[in-house]
């Protein structure tokens, strides 16, 4: 990788929106790696949790905001609660989605994580409380993922753990309220759930999947 | 002892037993928890990866709800449920801005007074241990688990309040005076993934399974859990560990509710040990610690 | 009376945000001045002599200089004015740079402020009084507090120059923290082999008074005259009859972890810290002792061929005078039991640099072998982390702990010395390695002794199967590293020692956040502190290493012998005064004073025709805090040089 | 001094005691830290120079605001002077509100040698604080 440094890009307003918006002071950093040292998902990561936060000092907001890292966060909050510098970690890392969403840079193979986030709060906005067959129904649906984890359902339904319905509750005017006027929210469930790219992307996954296993 | 409850979706579905459980104990012990009316959902991971605002205005109108059923701490049993209002109680304690355009949402003020708890800290510090003991039927002698707490329940510490960071005890303190042995295992606070469990469910199947290979290699014979997110990733997905990693793992995972209520000589089925798809009954049989469910 | 106004540039620091020709402009329209100019930087000769020839020329006597902080150069220009012949007082400082064009941008605003200071320098300026320095006698002894490296070096050099010198050190041998040590970065001296002369030197000195097992218990008077008491634990040995001979710790029955060697193996209740220890007096815990807790027992008293335990010893209180103090109290070691990610200081192999040392060291707990302290089997697989305590503002301190970087690296070799078939690995941040044939050692441990540095932080450490997990980071590689450890090495920063912020407040020096003392200038006076008389060495100023710490103890001798070799002490003339006319002889000033420096005295009342009872003030004793003005109803006493009129008549011109 | 908000700044007087609070706004000027010009320093040897009459005086002549700032409790260089200040002071802010003046007028804050930040941030509180309270109406002037 290589990356001009100019006036410009040290002084971008990514950096400083972002510190505005979240309140943290990136410049803290001095790049100890605690971060990235007790991340329990760093091994999937193609950048660790410090390399993100020195991408950010250096305003490399492309680059951050389409790397898979910030979609791996599992915000486990351990490298903000042993950050000797008391950054919030898992705060920028959330802010950084958020950005990545509103500027729709989500790489192609990161989507299932927005697209679950949505379908999720498109959920409560419509029922108030979760619905979790409605749910994963959908998930798979729409990410092509259809057949998965079915094996565990019968036994869920078995179980009760899981309903055939959607709670009943007597608010739901309430919570859309809620849902509108928290700024973008609106986004949430105008933005397009349909997602050809990762259909198609899941799909052809399975399909190479099942032709290695025929090998 | 009276408290707002807020159960929290899971705990309506997925982890209906911890629902159960919590109930039965709090009836046994007399602590009167009033479900919050018509209580919505707190947005979860969700919601703060998505929009920051909508995850502090979900778990204030809960908090708003509850503060008009009079003057009751709110005890909720979901560790996730539990880091998002005591997130959001902190936002609106602390930081001006957030709070007034949540106040803005909400359509009524609120300065984050209404106190959060968890049910854990509520039998710990309110009902106290040795009261707990006083009123046990039975101690469940003989059986070795790991406490595990996960993420949200001590982190961040200055908002959670609850436990120590690093080496929380409540759940170790609670077994112990049942009669169950909890056993010293660096995995208290691991992540399972919890978020990811359908979305990158590979992750979950990876750091599940290094929790369950630390409880078992500690010589724990099942897990007791504070998270409904926990419990459905360690025992739903155990089959699939087991197959993926070429592993033989058997291990219950309980929510300590559950077995709090079996030493309160509460019906195994009342707690919905029935439940669990890692069945309990051989153990809990072998051990000779109750009738069979 | 002519006052004469000079404005400093001070190169751009002024004259960037200050209009420096508009103030000196401004100064004109103040009544009685009657000269003003400006140049580049004040404080130099040329600028000295502008001041020296405007005097004369215009017959100036009266001056105010708008430059940097009176703390800085008021000494400089008052010695100017007393080579041009006017009395040194009749100056005032108006400090346009620290309080000015440093701390505001904006030129205009900057340039209005100036000359609002300017003009409440020239309204006091106006009642200053022409004052002559007192002298006082100089108690020609020095103390030293701490009888580690540093206070061992100040007592040496102070000897030389042939005064006496008090050691006051509170364990039961001198020595401190460097006896601990087992070999010295980067050349790798044994540290006994070049402390332990020092240490005999020091105590055979006839100039040289150890006092050890001793506290400091007050501090009162100033420079030239402090009044210091002093506690001598009770040590229950005689000191005048022990010899040293052993049979007593030899057959001492109660036995405890040794503090000397950080709980790695114990000592007897009686004891000495170590075998080299000076005096090799021992002393009796009292804690511990079976006799003293219970009164049984008693063998160490049947023991002894000289007589020397006496159970009935108390402490005692001694009392001495001193012309000037050297502290020398040192450091502690941070305590990492509050990093609960490294297990809350409860594994056993887990252990901080100081244990380390103790174990490299031959005569040490382990004769010299590196082991895992729970099971003692010999340690493979090392981890070093830095930076514990260090750089750390949630758990620890902010700064960087100095020297943390070079033992580590002095660890990782001896370790492969120790065990050639083990492997350190090291976790930094960043390598501190500025000091001479620091570097070259880093490298060296680097390159011929295959140490491991691994760039950035452990996040946590646990145990399982007997080993300890480190899991860390690599950030120049971007990998997360896990090793599987035998023994993990925490370099644990410096701190101040517990109790310093009360020895400072003893002492009346500041101290910072940190509880570490503060120096009179962080660049031009690196060994005083504001109060005259108390010189710093050491780490108890910051963290030193051993030759930084001996070059401060030799800095602070010198700093000290300057005020010995005086014949007298000049002091300030800024005291209080007393007006006999109008002073009603209330008293309420004598309460009001600190120092004891004001006295009732009798005098003829001339109106009343009998004798009355006024205030006097001692003006030798007196320090000039100007407190017992504030209690006069009568305003009938004041203070030289912030009079009540001049405050007064300050208020009147803003 | 009008009475004209617009043009009205405010303007305050602080009596620093020479060893921690003169030497820390020494300090913050050394880190360069910025701050409003309103407070002009009168330096004193201890906090407890300060006669109550200069305060009473400050606010005659139509100062704004007067703030007296020490070294830390235990910290007075000369032992016990802070100690003094905040008794006697203590009992002047008593006596300010019973006479109806704004208590804001007249603060102590103790400041080290080695707390800059402290000062900056004092400073500014402090000239908002009195911004707010508005000009002076006891002055003379």
């Amino acid at each position: 990788m290589k990356w001009f440094i100019s006036h410009e890009t040290i002084r971008s307003p990514f950096l400083k929106t972002l510190e505005k918006d979240c309140g943290e002071k990136i410049s803290h950093c001095y790049q100890c790696g605690k971060c990235s040292a007790g991340c329990p998902i760093s091994y999937q990561m193609d950048y660790l949790p410090n390399q993100i936060i020195r991408m950010v000092q250096l305003g490399m907001e492309e680059q951050v905001l389409s790397s898979k890292t910030i979609w791996l966060c599992a915000s486990c909050l351990t490298c903000t609660s042993r950050c000797p510098r008391q950054i919030n970690v898992a705060e920028i890392m959330d802010y950084l989605r958020r950005r990545a969403y509103t500027k729709h840079m989500t790489p192609p193979g990161e989507i299932e994580v927005p697209l679950f986030n949505k379908i999720f709060l498109r959920n409560i906005e419509l029922h108030g409380r979760l619905f979790e067959l409605g749910l994963i129904g959908m998930f798979n649906l729409l990410s092509g993922k259809f057949f998965k984890d079915v094996a565990l359902a019968p036994r869920m339904f078995l179980k009760r753990k899981i309903g055939l319905f959607p709670h009943k509750i007597n608010n739901s005017k309430e919570v859309k309220e809620i849902f509108k006027k928290s700024g973008k929210l609106g986004r949430a469930r105008r933005d397009k759930l349909w997602q050809p790219k990762l259909l198609f992307l899941n799909l052809s996954r399975k399909l190479i999947e099942r032709i290695e296993r025929l090998k | 002892m009276k408290y707002a409850y807020y159960p929290g979706c899971s705990l309506h579905s997925t982890a209906k037993e911890y629902d159960l459980s919590t109930r039965e104990v709090a009836k046994a012990l007399g602590i009167e928890l009033i479900e919050i009316p018509d209580w919505i959902c707190c947005g979860a991971t969700p919601a703060h990866i998505t929009m920051h605002l909508l995850s502090l205005a979900l778990p204030v109108k809960n908090i708003i709800k509850a503060r008009a059923m009079g003057s009751y701490e709110i005890v909720t049993c979901c560790a996730a449920c539990f880091s998002r209002l005591k997130t959001a109680n902190y936002f609106m304690r602390t930081d001006d801005e957030h709070r007034q355009k949540v106040e803005q949402i909400v359509g009524e003020p609120y300065k984050g007074e209404v106190k959060v708890r968890h049910f854990l800290d509520v039998l710990v510090n309110d009902f106290g241990l040795k009261n707990l003991k006083g009123n046990l039927v039975k101690e469940l002698k003989g059986l070795k688990v790991a406490c595990y707490y996960g993420c949200l329940l001590t982190r961040p510490p200055e908002i959670t309040e609850l436990d120590d960071l690093e080496d929380p005890h409540l759940i170790d303190d609670l077994m112990r005076t049942i009669g169950v042995e909890p056993v010293q295992w660096p995995y208290k606070t691991e992540c399972c993934g919890a978020s990811f469990s359908l979305t990158k469910t590979d992750i979950v199947l990876k750091l599940s399974c290094d929790i369950l290979q630390m409880a078992y290699d500690e010589g724990a014979q099942a897990i007791v859990v504070a998270c409904p997110l926990c419990q459905s990733n360690l025992d739903l997905r155990q089959s699939t560990i087991n197959k993926k990693y070429k592993k033989d793992f058997n291990l219950p995972i309980f929510y300590f509710t559950q077995l709090i209520g079996l030493a309160l000589g509460i019906d195994g089925k009342k707690l919905g040990l029935d439940k669990h798809i890692v069945p309990p009954a051989a153990l809990l049989g072998e051990k000779d610690k109750l009738a069979k469910i | 009376m002519k006052i004469g106004v000079f404005v400093c540039h001070c190169g751009t620091n002024i004259a960037a945000t200050v209009d420096v020709e508009k103030a000196a402009k401004a100064a004109l329209n103040l009544a009685k001045v009657k000269f003003s100019t400006t140049y580049k930087y004040m404080c130099s000769s040329p600028g000295q002599a502008l001041i020296k020839d405007a005097i004369k020329e215009k017959g100036l006597d009266r001056i105010v200089v708008c430059a940097c902080s009176p703390s800085l150069h008021e000494k400089t220009f008052r010695e100017c004015l007393k080579e041009s012949g006017i009395n040194p007082y009749l100056l005032e400082i108006a400090n346009i740079r620290e309080h000015c064009s440093w701390v505001h941008r904006d030129r205009e605003t900057a340039t209005r402020k100036a000359i609002e200071i300017m003009k409440l320098a020239v309204t006091k300026v106006t009642h200053n009084r022409p004052l002559e320095k007192t002298h006082m006698p100089i108690e020609k002894r020095v103390l030293v507090i701490g009888g580690g490296i540093s206070g061992i070096q100040s007592a040496i050099d102070i000897s030389f120059a042939k005064f006496p010198v008090v050691i006051v050190e509170r364990e039961a041998s001198i020595g401190g923290r460097m006896a601990r040590f087992d070999k010295t970065f980067p050349t790798l001296d044994c540290a006994a082999c070049i402390l332990t002369p020092k240490m005999v030197t020091v105590a055979q000195n006839k100039y040289v008074t150890l006092h050890t097992y001793a506290e400091i218990e007050e501090v009162t008077g100033h420079v030239g005259d402090f009044k210091v008491k002093i506690r001598k634990k009770a040590r229950f040995v005689d000191t005048s009859k022990c010899t040293g001979c052993g049979a007593c710790w030899n057959k001492c029955p109660a036995k405890v972890a040794s503090e000397f060697d950080l709980g790695l193996c114990k000592r007897t209740a009686i004891y000495t810290p170590f075998p080299q220890a000076v005096p090799n007096i021992p002393v009796i815990d009292r804690e511990n002792c079976l006799y003293l807790k219970s009164k049984k027992c008693g063998l160490c008293q049947k023991v002894c061929p000289f007589g020397a335990i006496n159970y009935q010893m108390q402490d005692e209180i001694i009392e001495e005078k001193f012309g000037a103090i050297i502290v020398a109290t040192g450091f502690t070691q941070f305590d990492h039991s509050v990093y609960g990610e490294y297990g809350y200081g409860k594994y056993r192999d887990v252990i901080t640099g100081l244990h380390f040392e103790r174990m490299a060291n031959s005569s040490g707990p382990t004769g010299g072998k590196i082991i895992r302290p729970s099971d003692g089997k010999v340690a493979r697989d090392v981890v070093f982390i830095q930076c514990v305590g260090s750089r750390d503002e949630q758990k620890g301190v902010s700064y960087c702990s100095r020297l943390c970087c070079m033992y580590t690296a002095k660890h990782a070799l001896l370790l492969k010395e120790h065990n050639p078939d083990s492997q350190a690995y090291v976790f930094y941040i960043d390598i501190r390695a500025a000091g001479k044939n620091y570097e070259e050692f880093v490298k060296k441990v680097q390159n011929e002794y295959g140490a491991v540095y691994l760039r950035g932080r452990v996040s946590r450490i646990f145990e399982k199967g007997g080993k300890l997990i480190v899991r860390g980071a690599d950030t120049l590689s971007g990998a997360q590293i896990e090793i599987k450890a035998d023994l993990v090495v925490l370099a644990v920063g410096l701190i101040a020692q517990n109790d310093a912020a009360k020895l400072a407040q003893m002492l009346h020096i500041p101290y910072d956040q940190n509880n570490l003392f503060t120096e009179a200038h962080p660049k031009l006076a690196p060994v005083e502190t504001i109060t005259s008389g108390v010189f710093l060495t050491g780490a108890c100023q910051s963290p030193k290493d051993i030759p930084d710490t001996v070059a401060t103890a030799s800095a602070a001798s010198v700093k000290a012998l300057g005020l010995l070799v005086q014949d007298q002490l000049e002091k300030e003339p800024l005291v209080a005064r007393v007006d006999k006319n109008l002073c009603s002889g209330c008293q309420a000033c004598i309460k009001a004073c600190s120092f004891n420096a004001i006295e009732t005295k009798e005098v003829e009342d001339r109106a009343l025709k009998r004798k009355r009872t006024v205030a006097e003030v001692i003006e030798g004793v007196c320090s000039g805090c100007g407190n017992c003005t504030a209690v006069c109803r009568m305003s009938a006493i004041d203070l030289e040089g912030f009079s009540n009129r001049q405050i007064m008549e300050e208020i009147e011109v803003l | 001094m009008t009475g004209d908000r617009s043009e009205w700044e405010p303007k305050i007087v602080g009596f620093l005691c020479n060893w921690c609070s003169y030497a820390g706004a020494d300090l913050a000027g050394q880190s360069r830290l910025e701050y409003p010009p309103n407070v002009k320093i009168i330096r004193v040897p201890c906090s407890g120079r300060v006669n109550p009459l200069f305060v009473l005086k400050c606010l005659s002549s139509g100062v704004d605001g007067v703030l007296i700032s020490g070294c830390h409790t235990g910290d007075c260089h000369y032992s016990e002077g802070n100690f003094h200040a905040r008794r006697r002071f203590t009992i002047l802010r008593k006596l300010f509100e019973y006479l109806g003046i704004d208590p804001k007028r007249f603060q102590m804050a103790w400041v080290s040698a080695s707390e800059a930040d402290k000062w900056a941030k004092l400073v500014k509180g402090l000239v908002e604080e009195i911004r707010q309270a508005g000009p002076n109406k006891l002055g003379h002037r």
